[in-house]
């Protein structure tokens, strides 16, 4: 392992007018802006793959990404994305006095000192879907930001509020019981049940449709249905995979729908565990799906299966899909060690690569900034000291919009 | 008590002057041999000399005299009666209307020197009502010095709305967008607001809240507030220091110089969780054991924290026209070594006793 | 090699592997050092100007107004210098769990719940506050906690420097948990305060106190009985030397008379009856070797002295009435909320007072704990030796004991008393006294170079000297 | 009683197919394979091992095909000596026994050779496993190292007697100062008994020499000394324990006084830095210094220094990532542990961190990524483990006169794709992966019929609510406790 300090060219700007976060200088570079910065391989993330390349970088955004360079790393990827990272998911991240609240946005709950995104950086993700936590049926809007960078969620959110998060299945309905007796808080409601958590997403539709709800719940609901903000279903087994496939079919074909343009919910399925046993459902309906992390037995939530080939087996169906770690910055189960599960699943590599960051940057709509090493983009780039997603090597430096924000090499 | 047989001085009588080896008028400035008129409970001329006419009795004072001490936030006097959980915004409850005026905290808080304090309801609610502002001799001063807005997880539970910081902060929109009564003079800026927050995160929120409403007022219960000094000075907040005590993190001790750095007004509270009455001199002499310069120690346990509690045109400081709430103090007020010898409210000895 | 007898022996008075020198542990070898101070407080009351102290392998070898440096001596200078301070009750640098353990023995030894890697940025703060050593004690709520150990808190000691002594005191506490609150725990967002501890009437505490002195008496009937077995054995080993040394005198006979008595045997056809051999003599049985008596017994001894933690008033009588005839028992009364009335009955007695100083919200449980400060003001007045001590509530309180001792000095403690009571009482209650306390000849070094007086608000530590070192210095800042 | 029932039928049905009908031949078995990496020197291309009677006979390139024995031919396979799991308290009915001081209980009584542990294992490629008991004592039961296949206890053991269970660190119940007395407590204990032992005797010889002396006869000659000196370097070593007559020490008693004469290996558990420095003192004053193994858990890299100065090799805790948190910023610093004893050239091997998907080839890896040159890190999964397990010429390395174990992967054992595709113990072919259910399960999510529920979800707390989720699962009971 080079014990040579790597010669990152460091840019004569002046850190000062990009507001840097005071990040403690580890190792004396941490937190400064870097101007280019080179590998034995770049993988730029649109497919192309550089034998020996640099990547220029200025203004926090990729200048270039061409060839040559004096190989100070072994590979350099996109800052990797998760979807399902369930960052900020605190028990004040969702309000349950109400099992359909889509107007609150989670932004108040977000802790930019929390340790979990250093630890999510030192994994190499540095874009995240930060979600409320699943106890509502829906339970609020969702910011797309970054792990690093300054100490504000405002200056690190990449797209405010852009995903409706809700969930099927078992968890909404877990606190609420029947309603005989004398009921002593709000949680003597429905729905105790899967149909019941069916029910009120079928309800909020189409109370939207039909006019009979309003203020922010209709105005985002009237979002969701129109496609201007992206639908985040979390749903683990196979059950639950199709209740919300059908629903949304349901409301593309339904002629009330239609007629307002309410016909067009860009559908994220989260965790879907099961989702290999339904790859002709999915590639129908072309809603794409989040994995949940692998575990060692293939058991996950509410006894879903997930095996190592189910994201080969999802290629092979043609459906769209990402990986997730659910936040973990662990050595033993980050969204690297992620990707090298898929991988011993039969997954092809640059498959792999695309399912920690393109495709996920794409699902929730913040590609243009994110996801792939092109000019233009945020200057996000994971660098590391061996082949990626192999367990023989690991992310040994992040930058982030331009700034070097950790620096793990000994 | 160390009762020496000395003559128990009332100052409320003719016109009195007291000369003490040294007279603080606030943290910055001092008078050696400096002399104090008081007439009628308030102080009437401060000087080195004062040509005093005849029949003006001269009280010599060994020792350093103060303004009395102001304590931001103790549960003083109204035992557990601070709460009310039946609804979660109560803006017109004052917590004055629970005070019990010879609560045997006063007294303690005149053996320390405090003189003044504002008594805060419990942060367990949104809005949970009105501070007061009391002398420690059991007098009201204010029955409504604040509206205490909660911004911290405290008023979040699980089994009442509201159960998400989303919904704690819409609520508080509501109730701001409407406002009447207590919620209309704090939007006016009539009344200040006493923010009760926890975590940075909602420190951050509460500044951006009075940012947008032009609301004025204090931080409160915020341990770690200093590493946000610079937001707060610009929001020209005020912060209340809970008073944690011996055994308060260096990280937190740090927090505090980092305020008087930043110039950011503060004044020391006793609403942290052991909140001894002791405690107050305690943390100013470990925030300046940390390099807290002695005269922002000083001003946040007399001058700025009467500001705050609104008291700042007759309390905290030893200027003609104000209260005369003094405090003799054997030795320097911010060596713990040094004990108050005499206090006096308005005039009136309530502590100790004067050769 | 261990001879069995001389490991009987060596248990008797080392207890359960106690080292035989209960407090002077060898301090570090190597450097020599010189201290100057513009004023040296060499014992409380007692400052000289201009003076120095000289130090060699950890040991003050002079003091005075113009010494020269040793041969090789590193020089350090600052205005103030005393002994460092001590804690005697804290929690700083002791393993957690073990403070807490509630099933300790009187055998548990806590010098085995210090944890030289913990809480380290907490020991830097105590250092640089001037305190040098505190009591690690385990067991810290239990009746019985156990053998203290008092303890360096500076880093990179090995063992031997670390402790000043392994097992210095005896800990008990009586009638505490007089219905302490239960903590605070989220339970579905709310905050719930849970059930709390029973409170103990009157008679219950009264019952702790019998059996802690029982527990005293018993270790010194352990005490006795063991001499009184060193004594038989030797008897008993004397007696049958003598009566080796006689058999093997008419050895020769006894086998004549054997041999013709197995003759006349064989021709009378009788069978040959050996002689009957009885002894008069019978070895003494072992004692039962049981740890907890054998600590005890250090107690009753008075080779280490009984801290106990007391405050009500009903108890204290109990305890001190008690322990009264139990001869050579040194007894520290720790907390003693009531015990200003028993002042001058303390002071007849010489038992000193460790007091609590971390001043507690009136909100306690126990309202004893609410410790009113004055408490040390009152005992020093009528001559009783107080100590302090930060209360053990928090491992960083120790940082903040020179702020305390002053805050008493606020409340009417002499401050010559605030001082001796964090230096020489302190150690005395601890019995390390003849190690540490003051600067004299033949102390350990662990003194403190001060940039104010130590009292005083702004007071810290510039240069901290443990066990003969220099383990603090500015530029560490 | 086992604590788990597996249905009867599928138990037989597993083991059946996993264990292929031992090849034919008259025991001799050569094994070819494209690449063997022997863990004794350079790598072998085309490479071939041949196994007779259960041992490796040779080790060498593409030598010539024998006639006369079986062949298991793989160009395209990786042969490697198989992992080495230096301590573990899987595989057992139940780890812990509520006796605090039981050196005479044997984890032999507790492995359950059915445990889908096992199975798992032999999966991952481990060839052998030091059984250990649990946490939750002072002085433990002896342990056991076992290979992870067989009917019985017996079939499985490689080597018996495999050292005591001791604990240094604090655990439920017991916090670190009442753990240290009570270990100190077990050795003076047995001193005490040992001594009283040798007084009784020594006194019973002295009044028999009196009444000889008395009745005139000669005394017995004193030098029929059948007892044995007391060997070892412990500090309290008794001179003069001849004199105890060698069956006289109870059983009880006996494994103790073994290991103070230095013939026990012990494994002591650490939990931190302080309780290393107590293993240390406590197996230095009672002289089993040399036969120590520490066994570490949480902060105990920082003492590394003394450590590597008492010379005693070590296995590292199976989470290899410390964290702490700065004080001042609140920021984490990580250490990775095994760097540590790496740099300060103590010997070390690692523990797996579940028995499936993070195995011994995972933390292998990771200590690559994080810097460790890839030597050190095979080797301390492989020949270092056996070597501190003392069983260098057994397992661990692919050379001559070594137990027949080979496993064959489908790549680098340090890649994320490689499989285990077939294994050898003593020469015996007992796992293709063509024919195991619960890979496919796993892998290719072919649900067997009848295929007993593998273990519990793994989320069985939700995360983020952090209730406890009620795992219910219909197709039969929990048949493995999720470690």
């Amino acid at each position: 392992m080079s014990s040579r300090q790597a010669n990152l060219t460091i840019a004569a700007f002046a850190a000062a007018f990009l507001c840097v976060a005071p990040a403690q200088a580890e190792k004396g570079k941490v937190g400064q802006k870097v101007s280019s910065v080179s590998a034995k391989k770049v993988y730029t993330g649109t497919g192309k793959v550089l034998e020996g390349g640099v990547v220029a970088i200025s203004g926090g955004k990729i200048d270039s990404v061409s060839g040559g360079g004096s190989e100070e790393f072994h590979a350099i990827t996109p800052g990797l994305v998760d979807l399902g990272a369930r960052a900020g998911a605190i028990l004040w991240s969702v309000e349950q006095s109400n099992e359909v609240t889509a107007r609150l946005s989670n932004s108040a709950a977000l802790d930019p000192w929390g340790l979990e995104w250093d630890r999510l950086v030192k994994s190499g993700v540095t874009t995240v879907l930060a979600t409320p936590l699943d106890q509502n049926v829906v339970g609020g809007l969702s910011q797309v930001l970054k792990t690093a960078g300054e100490d504000s969620i405002t200056a690190r959110t990449v797209r405010k509020d852009s995903v409706l998060r809700g969930a099927m299945g078992q968890q909404p309905s877990q606190r609420n019981s029947p309603a005989f007796g004398r009921p002593t808080d709000f949680y003597a409601r429905r729905p105790t049940t899967r149909m019941g958590v069916e029910w009120e997403w079928r309800s909020a539709f189409h109370k939207t449709a039909l006019g009979q709800n309003e203020g922010g719940e209709r105005e985002t609901l009237m979002k969701a249905l129109k496609g201007e903000v992206v639908l985040s279903i979390a749903a683990w087994t196979t059950q639950d995979i199709r209740t919300a496939v059908f629903a949304v079919e349901e409301i593309k074909q339904k002629e009330l729908f239609r007629s307002q343009g309410l016909d067009k919910p860009r559908v994220v399925i989260d965790a879907a565990a099961e989702a290999w046993k339904e790859p002709q459902l999915l590639a129908r309906s072309g809603i794409p799906v989040v994995l949940p992390p692998f575990t060692a037995t293939g058991r996950t939530r509410e006894g879903a299966l997930l095996p190592r080939n189910a994201a080969d087996e999802l290629r092979k169906a043609g459906v769209v899909f990402a990986l997730s770690a659910h936040g973990s910055g662990a050595y033993d189960s980050n969204l690297a060690v992620q990707a090298g599960a898929a991988m011993s699943g039969g997954l092809p590599f640059d498959e792999a690569l695309k399912a920690v960051t393109s495709t996920p940057a794409r699902l929730v709509g913040a590609d243009a900034r994110v996801g792939s090493l092109e000019e233009g983009k945020d200057a996000d780039l994971a660098l590391w000291n061996g082949e990626p997603f192999e367990p023989t090597s690991r992310v040994v430096a992040v930058i982030v919009d331009g700034v070097l924000v950790w620096d793990g090499r000994d | 008590m160390m009762l020496a047989t000395f003559l128990v001085l009332a100052l409320g009588g003719g016109d009195v002057a007291l000369r003490a080896d040294k007279v603080w008028i606030d943290g910055s400035t001092s008078i050696d041999k400096g002399m104090v008129l008081v007439r009628d409970g308030r102080i009437v001329e401060v000087g080195a000399k004062l040509d005093l006419d005849e029949g003006v009795r001269v009280v010599e004072c060994q020792g350093h005299l103060t303004a009395g001490l102001v304590a931001l936030g103790a549960k003083v006097g109204v035992a557990d009666a601070a709460l009310d959980p039946t609804r979660p915004a109560m803006p017109e409850a004052r917590v004055a209307h629970a005070l019990c005026r010879d609560d045997a905290g006063f007294a303690a808080l005149r053996a320390q020197g405090v003189t003044s304090v504002v008594i805060t309801p419990e942060a367990a609610k949104l809005v949970p009502g009105a501070t007061a502002v009391a002398k420690t001799s059991g007098a009201l001063v204010s029955e409504r010095a604040h509206l205490s807005v909660v911004f911290g997880a405290s008023a979040l539970s699980l089994n009442r709305e509201p159960t998400s910081y989303a919904r704690q902060g819409e609520m508080l929109s509501e109730l701001f967008a409407r406002p009447e009564g207590a919620l209309l003079a704090a939007k006016r800026g009539q009344l200040p607001i006493l923010f009760e927050v926890q975590s940075k995160p909602e420190l951050r929120r509460a500044i951006e809240f009075a940012r947008e409403r032009k609301l004025t007022g204090a931080l409160s219960g915020a341990p770690l507030a200093g590493e946000l000094a610079k937001e707060i000075a610009e929001s020209k907040l005020a912060v209340v220091v809970d008073a944690g005590g011996a055994g308060e993190p260096r990280r937190e001790a740090l927090a505090m110089v980092e305020l008087a750095k930043a110039g950011v007004p503060f004044g020391f509270g006793l609403d942290g969780p052991r909140n001894p009455w002791q405690n107050l001199r305690l943390v100013a002499a470990l925030a300046v054991r940390h390099g807290m310069p002695r005269q922002a120690a000083h001003d946040g346990l007399t001058r700025t924290a009467a500001s705050i509690a609104g008291l700042s045109e007759r309390a905290g400081v030893v200027k003609a026209g104000f209260d005369a709430d003094l405090v003799l103090w054997s030795g320097d007020p911010l060596e713990l070594s040094s004990a108050p010898k005499a206090v006096w409210i308005e005039g009136a000895l309530v502590h100790g006793a004067v050769q | 090699m261990h001879h069995p007898r001389a490991w009987l022996a060596a248990a008797l008075v080392a207890g359960v592997g106690f080292p035989a020198s209960l407090w002077a542990q060898e301090p570090a070898q190597g450097n020599a050092l010189l201290i100057r101070a513009e004023h040296l407080i060499v014992k409380p009351g007692v400052v000289l100007e201009n003076a120095q102290v000289s130090v060699k392998d950890g040991r003050i070898v002079a003091v005075g107004v113009d010494l020269q440096p040793l041969p090789g001596a590193q020089e350090v200078r600052g205005k103030w210098v005393s002994a460092g301070l001590i804690d005697a009750w804290s929690t700083l640098g002791v393993d957690p769990e073990s403070v807490a353990d509630g099933n300790v023995t009187p055998a548990t030894r806590s010098a085995d719940a210090v944890d030289p890697w913990l809480q380290a940025h907490l020991r830097r703060e105590a250092l640089r506050a001037g305190v040098v050593a505190v009591r690690a004690q385990a067991g810290l709520a239990a009746r019985v906690g156990g053998v203290g150990a008092v303890v360096r808190l500076a880093e990179g000691l090995d063992d031997a420097q670390r402790f000043v002594a392994r097992d210095a005191v005896m800990w008990a506490t009586v009638g505490l948990g007089a219905g302490a609150p239960g903590g605070f725990q989220i339970v579905d967002g709310e905050f719930v305060q849970m059930p709390g501890q029973r409170g103990m009437d009157v008679f219950e505490r009264i019952d702790m106190v019998d059996r802690l002195l029982a527990q005293v008496v018993a270790g010194r009937g352990y005490l006795v009985a063991m001499n009184e077995h060193k004594h038989e054995l030797a008897e008993w080993k004397k007696k049958v030397s003598e009566k080796e040394a006689e058999l093997e005198k008419d050895a020769k006979k006894a086998k004549k008379d054997r041999d013709k008595a197995e003759s006349d045997a064989k021709e009378k056809g009788k069978p040959f009856e050996e002689k009957k051999y009885k002894e008069d003599f019978k070895k003494p049985a072992d004692p039962r070797f049981d740890e907890d008596s054998e600590a005890w017994s250090l107690v009753a001894d008075g080779a280490i002295p009984l801290l106990v933690h007391v405050n009500r008033d009903a108890e204290l009588r109990a305890l001190l009435a008690g322990l009264e005839g139990v001869g050579r028992l040194r007894l520290v009364v720790a907390g003693g909320a009531e015990s200003a009335r028993h002042a001058k009955h303390l002071a007849k007695q010489g038992v000193a007072v460790l007091v609590n100083a971390l001043p507690m919200g009136s909100g306690r449980s126990d309202e004893y704990d609410a410790h009113d400060l004055s408490l040390a003001a009152r005992l020093g007045k009528d001559g009783v030796k107080v100590a302090i001590g930060s209360g053990g509530m928090s491992p960083d309180a120790t940082r903040d004991l020179a702020l305390l001792a002053a805050q008493l000095v606020g409340h009417g403690l002499p401050r010559v008393d605030a001082m001796a009571g964090v230096t020489t009482n302190a150690a005395e209650v601890l019995g390390v006294e003849r190690a540490m306390g003051t600067v004299e000849v033949g102390k350990h070094a662990d003194l403190v170079v001060w940039n104010a007086e130590p009292l005083s608000t702004a007071a810290s530590a510039e240069y901290v000297v443990s066990a003969g070192r220099v383990v603090l210095a500015p530029e560490q800042q | 009683m086992k604590q788990h029932i597996l249905p009867g039928a599928l138990a037989c049905a597993a083991l059946s197919i996993l264990s292929v009908d031992a090849l034919a031949g008259d025991g001799k078995i050569a094994i070819k394979a494209g690449r063997v990496i022997t863990m004794n020197g350079a790598e072998i291309k085309d490479g071939v091992i041949v196994i007779e009677d259960g041992r490796i006979t040779e080790v060498a390139a593409g030598a010539a095909t024998r006639w006369d024995s079986e062949l298991l031919d793989h160009p395209e396979l990786t042969a490697f000596p198989g992992f080495v799991e230096a301590h573990t308290n899987r595989g057992m009915d139940r780890p812990n026994e509520n006796l605090e001081v039981a050196p005479f209980l044997d984890v032999r009584d507790s492995i359950d050779p059915i445990n889908f542990y096992f199975e798992d294992s032999l999966r991952q490629g481990i060839v052998a496993l030091n059984i250990q008991q649990g946490p939750m004592c002072v002085v433990g039961a002896q342990g056991r190292v076992v290979r992870p296949f067989g009917m019985t206890v017996e079939d499985m053991t490689i080597k018996p007697d495999a050292g005591l269970k001791i604990v240094a660190g604090s655990r439920m119940g017991r916090s670190r100062a009442t753990q240290a007395m009570m270990l100190r407590k077990s050795f003076t204990d047995v001193e005490r008994y040992l001594v009283k032992l040798m007084q009784d005797e020594k006194d019973g010889k002295d009044a028999a020499k009196r009444e000889a002396l008395f009745q005139g006869r000669d005394p017995e000659k004193p030098e029929n000394k059948e007892g044995r000196a007391m060997e070892g370097v412990a500090k309290w070593k008794l001179s003069g324990f001849e004199i105890v007559g060698r069956g006289l020490v109870d059983k009880k008693q006996e494994p103790m006084l073994r290991l103070v004469e230095g013939k026990l290996m012990a494994f002591v558990q650490c939990d931190g830095a302080a309780s290393v420095h107590l293993a240390l003192e406590v197996a230095r004053h009672n002289g089993f210094l040399a036969n120590t193994v520490l066994v570490l858990d949480g902060d105990s890299f920082k003492a590394v220094d003394a450590i590597a100065e008492a010379g005693v090799p070590v296995v590292l805790g199976p989470n290899m990532v410390w964290t702490e948190r700065d004080p001042l910023n609140g920021k984490e610093n990580e250490t990775f542990i095994p760097s540590v004893f790496a740099g300060k050239k103590v010997r070390f091997a690692l523990q797996s961190l579940n028995s499936t998907s993070q195995s011994l080839w995972f933390q292998a890896a990771t200590c690559v990524s994080y810097g460790l040159d890839r030597e050190t890190a095979l080797a301390s999964v492989t020949s270092t483990a056996a070597d501190i397990l003392r069983l260098g010429k057994r397992v661990g390395r692919l050379a001559p006169g070594l137990d027949g174990n080979v496993v064959l992967m489908s790549g680098d054992p340090l890649s994320a794709t490689a499989r285990v595709e077939y294994v050898v113990l003593d020469g015996e072919l007992v796992y293709d992966r063509s024919k195991d259910p619960r890979a496919k399960q796993l892998l290719e999510g072919v649900e067997q019929p009848g295929a007993a529920q593998q273990g519990l979800p793994d989320e069985e707390v939700d995360p983020h609510s952090g209730q406890k989720k009620p795992a219910k699962n219909d197709k039969g009971d929990k048949t493995e406790k999720k470690d």
